[in-house]
């Protein structure tokens, strides 16, 4: 599973790209921000408030209970800024 | 026609492109967005645009394609920047033209609140005090759910 | 600014004008009205702007003040052109910028609209069946009118 | 008083600009409309129907009831087109 991270999310995480693997158990977005949470460190402060947390999954907007597998591409980014 | 890019845009002619050889547009209308030097009381020496590249195109072109589908527009343009851009730098526009004037203005209106809302762009400010995220407006929430509301059968 | 003239104008520049040197513009919003070929059915081979010089500006003016006055602007353009015109030929630009987008995107719909119903100018078509006066239409003075309806305290 | 005529008025009164000075009992635009259409000719043509005629008094727009005098510019037209 390829997991991007944007803007401050990216610089809490400490990473701006990684690919991961999680356990089965991880069937949603919710499932997935729970467990990166418990990896520590960047990832704790980067998911400690997820109302701020926006989420896409194959560069679409999705809600927490969007399902996800390992061919996914899973971003994390604050709420968006532009023009 | 989208176009994500680090360089400046030429107004006159991307505005040109919108009706040339089409003399059925009476109308083209536009919105040109620039850095300001200020943010609230703080001054702002530059910011920095990040986006997500494969997801920008895609929303983009979703917006794009929502407003070509509720107005009856002749062309439609999406021009935004990323990278590090300094006060009075421009970075986005958006335009329409149609034949008829209200089409083109309430579809460019239309493209640049969904855009603030959609498209995966996010400021980093400079300011004295350092690097500083700009943080989504409530406003700007406000700005695109007036669109839904406007055709409540199509709840985005 | 305010200009009423025979000549073609440079949209590009005129739009760079309304934000240069002042680095407070966070948008610059504008409308561009072409010359189409088509009146409902009938080919327009040419127009012919009339208007009454001495009153065009006093209205430009008064709607230029009304919409400096309604939004936080930084400045307003309105360029109208007179004369004989062909399909695809520009016929006015208006522009307003503005720290702030609303502001800009209103305050801009606002200038055309009432320009539309309140300035003094009268188009002659070039049809295959000769000149034809162009007819007021019902839906501009619905577009000029949502304006007075947005503020009911200022009825014009 | 200074009377001039736009678009479609213009050419069914004729004239695009004439002094004129018009009696005593002629005290509103709408009085002038009424002398100007005794007139005949064109000038009847061009005020057949008051519902199509704008009126404007030192280049400001007015109503029918807007009192005139010597001293004013008076424009007759077809409600406005531009932009």
């Amino acid at each position: 599973m390829r997991i991007l991270y944007f803007a401050w999310l990216r610089e809490k995480a400490g990473v701006s790209e990684e690919t991961i693997t999680p356990p089965d158990t991880v069937a949603t977005v919710a499932d997935l921000i729970e467990w990166q949470r418990q990896r520590g460190d960047g990832y704790g402060e980067a998911f400690a408030d997820t109302a701020v947390v926006k989420v896409a999954v194959n560069q679409e907007h999705v809600g927490l209970d969007h399902p996800i597998s390992n061919a996914d591409e899973v971003a994390f980014f604050p709420p968006v800024t532009g023009g | 026609m989208i176009r994500v890019q680090a360089e400046d845009f030429d107004v006159g002619r991307e505005l040109e492109n919108l009706s040339k050889g089409n003399l059925s547009v009476g109308g083209v209308s536009s919105f040109v967005g620039l850095v300001r030097d200020m943010a609230g009381d703080q001054t702002i020496k530059a910011m920095t645009l990040e986006h997500y590249p494969e997801m920008t195109k895609k929303a983009l072109a979703k917006i794009e394609a929502e407003a070509l589908n509720r107005w009856p527009l002749e062309a439609t343009l999406i021009i935004h920047r990323y990278g590090r851009l300094e006060p009075g730098d421009r970075i986005v526009l958006v335009a329409a033209s149609s034949a008829h004037r209200e089409a083109a203005i309430e579809a460019c209106h239309f493209l640049i609140d969904w855009l603030k809302t959609q498209a995966p762009f996010w400021k980093l400010e400079e300011t004295p005090d350092g690097g500083q995220w700009v943080d989504a407006r409530n406003a700007d929430d406000k700005a695109a759910g007036r669109w839904v509301n406007k055709d409540p059968g199509r709840a985005e």
